[in-house]
């Protein structure tokens, strides 16, 4: 049987909506995210991604956002978990 | 529109004015209670159970208070239906918070008061009209409501359905006043075949989504309507709110929401009115009273006519808005009021503050526990004669 | 009629709230011309609207037929900002509100979504009297231990010790435990996560929307502005983090053993999950049985 | 305008108010007249004297309480002392014959008597005693016609138990008709 | 002033009521210038009343202290009748006024005597925050399934299949089980007894009365004028008779299987006796914690 | 009697109203709060639970709901406390069946209303003054209470005390209505040495038992109380009830309490009377007005005395029992009045009954949210200088 | 050792209280009562003592009456159970 | 009678209202003026900007409420943007010198600035940036007492904190007083 391939995920960070709370970088079971050093127009430092390639689309991120400022998909099937 | 045949219970009937006020309800379309039970008003709730699962998509439900019944209900009319909640004193001030409520969001519902002895547990099977300023001004904030009184079972039957109808024409909390009396006195009761009876519908809003916006008023300063459940998904709340329904918590805002919402009784009230008038127009006494004590007054016209004093009255139907302007004026014309209610100074205030001192206004009151003593009004109009002349 | 005039204008006026150039996933559940919300950074509301927007794209439910009921409070603002019909009522009545439009059509999927002190201090009648009928809403309890809209007073809710203002040299009032409360009054399904579990939180929201009857999930959320911050427990991460540590996910553990101390362990998961007829099956049954054919089937 | 006022009294489980009842809608419903029924409330009555009041009238009932009733029907003792004063001296007296003793009431009151309990019980069941001092009412007074007596009776009893209460009724009805016919 | 004329004319006359020529022992505990009392023969309360009045007297305590307080209903008219400061509130009420009386005296011995319908439906949210606070007072709620005041309408704790007034073809809503609840709210004392077990229930009263804390006691009981009629269960006695042969006297039994239906059998009992610290001493000592000296300890 | 010096916290505060109220509770003796949070009375309670520990006696307790909180606080009444209760318009409607017991069982009592926003949930944050009506009227029933308003934070001290003081001579409940303005509004605030306060006891019977009756009334209509745990073992209900508290519910007991319990209020009326008028003698405009309204309207009032039209103000601080005479008065003098509130008209009804036609009464009303415009009012006072002439 | 003398009561009826409800007369543990054929003046049916000599002071008439219409007393040392 | 308004914004969480109540109790409670002290509340506000309003007069303030503001202080951009329009033209402006850009203010106002944040950081404790701020007003207003200042600064703040409060007033004084005597 042929190992199902990893899926993976684009991610899409809304940096205007982002209250910088810090659970999506936190949670992140790939620690894909990092916190930014920018500010946001409201002051706060949205999260950054500092490997892209690691993000496996399982989507911690966007149900843990309060902002619903991020969110990831699936490039090719156009998932969002 | 004409009332669904299958709430009206077509024919004579010998009942009290209780049991009226449910068939009355029934056949206005009311499809909906949520109760309490409380001495002198169960009645209305115990036929309205006992009728329900007779009356396709009519439901009773016995709430755990006050509280509960008087939001339950208006749950009910966001989702479709006309509804009410009844009770007597001590439940209607439980009820003032919801009463603000439904002022505050237009919903259209029937609150009903079989009014007792007050204040407090005071006469829990005993008749009073004790509530009529509390069902003006018993809720906090600005706000305005209809309130209507009827005098025996077949006009409550009657009126009950002026109440919905009003409350869905005016977008409002409508206060049925009734008393202990009439409550529990049995008459005949004709309800007419369900074509002939007149039902105002509830205003949807013929605007898809996207174009109607729930608070924005028609001419008549009351807004269209939607249910929940019909694809608008909208907001309403208890906040103050712009048109869409959304809370905006500014000044300019509340005058626009608050002012409108007192405005449309206000300005409306012409319309709304009703009273009867019975020998006012040569009278130099007139009583104003409302309710049961309307019955018991005629007895004191009587007794003053055969002395001598020509005495008319003037009978409340709709007790709020209230009709100034008519009192004003009998007031100018020189005829002294009696105002005879079944408590110590309530509709009085009103009377009183229209005749703008034009003519004396004697109040003719009573604790309640009972109606008035025949004699006591008869001095009281007495009283009036003499201050007038 | 001036006042009208200006109505008319208000209503002419653009729409206030900016829209995002860019969108999310969730963005059709919730009311974008009123974002931001109001909820502070890091406070546990927002997960749960999210998660709860989650739940209900999984259920797949018409939005049309969803109708959020909320009472006052913080959590209370939560019908403002999703795009179902949804309903702001008054301070402890949002289940009797509930109730009302459920009983009146059964077709509705009625949930309520509140604040602790809005379901369980001043709703509490309503939220026994309800689960005892079996009524078939859900209702989402956010705790977070505190009244936060007014500021954060003492709630029926808050552990024993904390500082509130209310409670200024600590609370000394025990608090519900609120899961062993709704077993003891009939509730069908009854859950605990927190705002770290979020996709146990919208699992047990999908399960609770499912289940006919009265269900009852408690989200236990921080309020860093208010209830953290007092308890000098950080914010609303560092709280997240103290969940992760100190949560015991035990399903079907007892409910007598859901109380909640202010620094120890938690137990969380799913507690209840039983079945019952609704009220209003047991209505129509019950007639049915009584009342024969001429009894006709009340479907709202 | 003809208006006769009716007071019935017996205590609490006698079915004064039902009585009243029928009266009022047999003449409001099957007569073709005017009838109110009033009746006194309260929580610390249980069990002791009840009343029901009703005016029959041909035209419009406005004041709806019975001030000096014409016509008394009395079932207990103690309602008799409490309520028999306010009956008119010209009035009628109707009394369950084996249960109140018309002591000192005014000569110039007509007074009719009914063993009704024990007609009731000859019946089988002591509870349609308050339909046959309806019939007995009926039948005396005048005041409301058999048929429309019989109608209400029909209309507002137990479903099933019509039979037995029109039974009574008869019973009653007769026992008035030789009471009034007899000079 | 005409009015105070009136009424001091009143204060003259007489009081009303009869003094009967014989006296019962505990007609001390009594407002005898109140009697006969209004309940109906055979209704339950007068024999919970007795029952109250001996529960006193084996407390010994001085009845100067003792304060009964009632809501409104057939069994609220119990503050009328028993000669002890007795306050008659409102509907739902007693259990809050009774807290603000206790908390403001601790000296006196509070006890809530009400109906089911007064204390856990309309006042069924200060039932359950009053046990959770443990305010130290008793409460013997007198479960006769109605609301028998007002004539027999449908309560929280009706028997499913139940005719009443407003349930007219049978209820068809599921009761609360008032032991389970309130055993799941935090009483610190809570059992259950007929009317036909005077000695239990005595001893149940006086156990509870002793008890620090909230304690709780229900008694079921008939109320032949509606609830025993409507049911055709015939009267009180026969009642007795029912409970004689259908109860399970089981202490310490799981308050979950204390559910009550209408003709099946019943589990009757202590069911929990524990202890925690009242509000009281759980406030005094926690200030005395935290403030130290500079706190006195609150005694009233 | 002087106050207790353990509640007093004699010296110069710079605190805002709501905390102003706290203190003076505490200085009149309050030893028991019963609360429930609700913006923006919220302060008043903080306060009060954190100074509680540290006044011997003193007890704070947050109950469930207001319901609780307003009838808490009348249970530790009866066990001897000085008790108060503290909401805002939701809550206050919340808290009407209650007041009703009070009046009924002539419990001396403090309830303060904070006004905010309404009606309903409204806007929680922002100051009106639209529950002047329901503090008289909304409860079941007929009954009387006081109701007192205060403008500044040190009035709110001072008044505070009032209220107290009020509720005990006369055994009523007392409702003490704020604003948000006046109640989040910070000023210095100097609270007198406790000898300098003066307190009025309970009047506590001085009769044995046997010898007292809890409901007969003294010389000014008010009985003296008793209270649990003396020894009295008496009997206190909501029901009806005669001068030894037995339920006793007849028309004419009625008659006998009721009457009673509003003319204790009404017939003593002119000693409770308390109003403040300013530049009144010569003027041929008086603003009738009340709380931070009073405050505003002074601003008004400079600039129409520039404009030339002579205005004072009569600025009500016992706002009911109402002093309708002086009104009276004023209007038969010719003086037109203004009436200046943040509502759509409340206060206002009484100033135009009062005035009985003998000159102009114009409502310069507000919705609130804020307080007035400034030149809203200016146009008013022209109104009705204009109406004059 | 002596056997404990089995204790006696003497039995008060306060006729006129009496409301018939019948408790007394169906729970005495050792039948002493019945129910009197007369009425009192309210119309019911009071006990009526059957077998004095049996009771045995047991009080159990006393609690389980609603009305306080009866009660027993050691005749030498005036207990009242 | 000298009267003065003064306003102070800035964003939640900098203090705005200490800053208010501190220049009000001062004012008010040890130099022998009248203050109020007012502020806008509003659930919406969270975190947004936010003002303290205070009136310092020599006599009894009847109006309580700043209608053109003679003073502002001015700690965030939002709360310039704001609040500047309302400021009298030939009024005084102090602003936190690196969080707010005074652009667009009429040149008739005059504008003295501080570096409040980094002062406040320069000790220690970002959050004493209000009482920098309070030091600063009383400087360069002029309007209450240095002393005064101080002792409401003492008796507000948190018991502790009171020796950091003071030096940061101390600072912000001292950098106010460099600026007004400064030509
Ligand atoms: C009748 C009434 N009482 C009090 C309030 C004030 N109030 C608003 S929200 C709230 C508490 C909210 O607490 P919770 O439900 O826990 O929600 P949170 O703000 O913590 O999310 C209170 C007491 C009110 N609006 N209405
Ligand atoms: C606020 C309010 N609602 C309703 C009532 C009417 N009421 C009086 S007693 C009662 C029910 C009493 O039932 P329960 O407590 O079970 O006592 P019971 O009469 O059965 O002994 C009700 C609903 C009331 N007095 N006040
Ligand atoms: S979870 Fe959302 S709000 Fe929080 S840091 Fe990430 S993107 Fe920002
Ligand atoms: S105050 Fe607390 S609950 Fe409210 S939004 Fe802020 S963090 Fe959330
Ligand atoms: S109605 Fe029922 S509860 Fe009330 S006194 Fe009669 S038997 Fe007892
Ligand atoms: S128990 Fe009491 S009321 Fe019942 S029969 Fe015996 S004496 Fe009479």
């Amino acid at each position: 049987l042929p190992k199902p391939e990893t899926p993976h995920g684009e991610i899409v960070i809304l940096e205007e909506r982002c209250k910088g709370c810090g659970f999506c970088t936190e949670y992140c079971p790939h620690h894909v995210l990092a916190v930014a050093m920018k500010y946001n127009a409201k002051g706060y430092h949205p999260p950054e991604i500092l490997h892209a390639e690691l993000c496996i689309n399982c989507g911690f991120c966007r149900m843990i956002c309060p902002e619903f400022a991020i969110y990831t998909y699936e490039p090719k099937t156009g998932e969002k978990p | 529109m004409k009332a669904d045949p299958r709430g009206v219970l077509t024919g004579s009937h010998y009942i009290d004015g209780d049991f009226a006020c449910c068939e009355g309800a029934l056949a206005a379309g009311c499809r909906f209670i949520a109760g309490y039970p409380i001495t002198p008003s169960t009645e209305v709730v115990e036929r309205f159970a006992r009728r329900a699962p007779m009356v396709e998509g009519a439901l009773f439900i016995q709430m755990e208070d006050e509280l509960a019944a008087s939001i339950t209900l208006q749950g009910a009319v966001w989702a479709g239906k006309k509804a009410m909640t009844v009770t007597s004193g001590p439940g209607f001030s439980l009820m003032m918070e919801h009463i603000g409520l439904a002022a505050m969001t237009e919903t259209p519902c029937v609150f009903v008061d079989v009014q007792r002895g007050g204040p407090s547990t005071g006469l829990p099977t005993l008749p009073s009209q004790a509530d009529m300023m509390q069902a003006r001004w018993g809720s906090h904030g600005d706000y305005e409501i209809i309130a209507l009184s009827p005098n025996s079972p077949q006009e409550t039957f009657n009126l009950t359905i002026a109440a919905f109808n009003l409350s869905e024409q005016y977008r409002v909390p409508v206060m049925f006043m009734m008393d202990e009396c009439v409550g529990h006195m049995m008459e005949r009761v004709v309800i007419p075949p369900s074509d002939e009876i007149e039902i105002t519908p509830r205003r949807y809003t013929k605007l898809p989504p996207g174009q109607y916006f729930p608070f924005k008023p028609g001419e008549d300063l009351v807004p269209d309507m939607f249910k929940a459940g019909d694809g608008y998904r909208l907001h309403v709340t208890g906040l103050t709110h712009d048109y869409r329904g959304y809370p905006v918590m500014t000044a300019e805002v509340q005058e626009q929401l608050v002012h409108r919402l007192v405005d449309k009784i206000r300005l409306n009230a012409p319309k709304i009115w009703r009273y009867e008038e019975t020998g006012v127009e040569d009278a130099d006494v007139v009583i104003v009273t409302y309710g049961i004590t309307s019955r018991v007054a005629v007895e004191a016209i009587d007794i003053a006519r055969k002395k001598g004093i020509k005495v008319g009255m003037l009978r409340l139907i709709v007790v709020w808005p209230f009709p100034e302007p008519r009192i004003f004026e009998l007031a100018c014309r020189g005829t002294a009021l009696v105002v005879a209610e079944m408590n110590y100074g309530q509709v009085f205030y009103e009377v009183d503050r229209s005749a703008r001192g034009k003519a004396p206004v004697v109040l003719a009151g009573h604790g309640g526990g009972t109606v008035h003593n025949i004699e006591d009004i008869v001095k009281k109009i007495e009283e009036a004669h003499r201050c007038r002349s | 009629m001036s006042v009208l005039n200006e109505l008319h204008k208000a209503s002419l006026s653009p729409a206030a709230g900016q829209t995002s150039p860019e969108k999310h996933p969730m963005d059709d559940f919730l009311r974008m011309d009123r974002m931001p919300h109001i909820w502070c950074s890091t406070c546990g509301i927002g997960v749960s609207v999210n998660c709860f927007a989650k739940a209900l794209e999984k259920l797949g439910l018409p939005l049309d037929q969803v109708v959020v009921v909320s009472g006052i409070g913080c959590t209370g603002r939560v019908a403002g900002y999703v795009k179902v019909d949804s309903f702001h009522t008054t301070h402890g009545r949002a289940i009797p509100f509930a109730t009302g439009m459920k009983l009146a059509n059964p077709k509705l999927k009625v949930v309520v979504f509140s604040g602790d002190g809005d379901i369980i201090a001043i709703g509490g009648n309503h939220f026994i009297n309800a689960a005892r009928r079996n009524i078939d809403i859900t209702v989402i309890c956010l705790n977070n231990f505190n009244y936060a809209m007014t500021g954060g007073q003492l709630a029926s809710t808050t552990p024993e010790g904390s500082i509130l203002s209310t409670s200024p040299f600590g609370s000394y009032e025990f608090p519900f435990n609120l899961p062993f409360l709704a077993e003891s009054v009939g509730a069908v399904y009854v859950a605990r996560w927190t705002s770290l579990h979020v996709y146990n939180q919208t699992n047990a929201m999908v399960e609770a929307m499912q289940k006919p009857g009265f269900s009852f999930v408690e989200i236990v959320a921080p309020c860093p502005t208010i209830f953290e911050r007092q308890q000098k427990m950080g914010d609303g991460l560092d709280r997240l983090r103290w969940y992760c540590e100190n949560s015991d996910i035990r399903n079907g553990a007892s409910t007598k053993e859901a109380d909640i101390r202010l620094r120890d362990r938690m137990v969380v998961g799913k507690f209840v999950d039983t079945s019952r007829p609704t009220y209003l099956d047991a209505m129509n049954a019950h007639y049915q049985e009584r009342l024969g054919p001429k009894y006709k089937v009340y479907e709202g | 305008m003809a208006k006769t006022e009716i007071k019935i009294g017996g205590f609490g489980g006698q079915g004064v108010i039902l009585t009243g009842y029928i009266i009022g809608k047999a003449a409001s419903l099957y007569d073709g007249k005017d009838a109110t029924m009033t009746q006194a409330f309260g929580p610390e009555a249980r069990g002791s004297a009840c009343s029901a009041q009703v005016i029959v009238s041909d035209g419009a009932i406005l004041y709806p309480y019975v001030k000096r009733p014409q016509v008394m029907v009395i079932m207990s003792q103690e309602a008799f002392t409490k309520f028999s004063p306010e009956l008119d001296p010209n009035g009628m007296l109707l009394i369950e014959d084996e249960l109140v003793d018309a002591k000192g009431i005014s000569p110039t009151v007509k007074v009719f008597g009914i063993p009704a309990t024990r007609i009731a019980e000859e019946l089988g069941r002591k509870v349609v005693l308050n339909m046959v001092m309806a019939g007995f009412f009926a039948a005396v007074s005048g005041l409301v016609s058999k048929e429309a007596m019989r109608k209400a009776v029909e209309t507002s009893v137990p479903t099933g138990t019509e039979g037995l209460n029109l039974l009574a009724f008869e019973k009653g009805y007769e026992y008035g008709l030789g009471k009034v016919q007899a000079p």
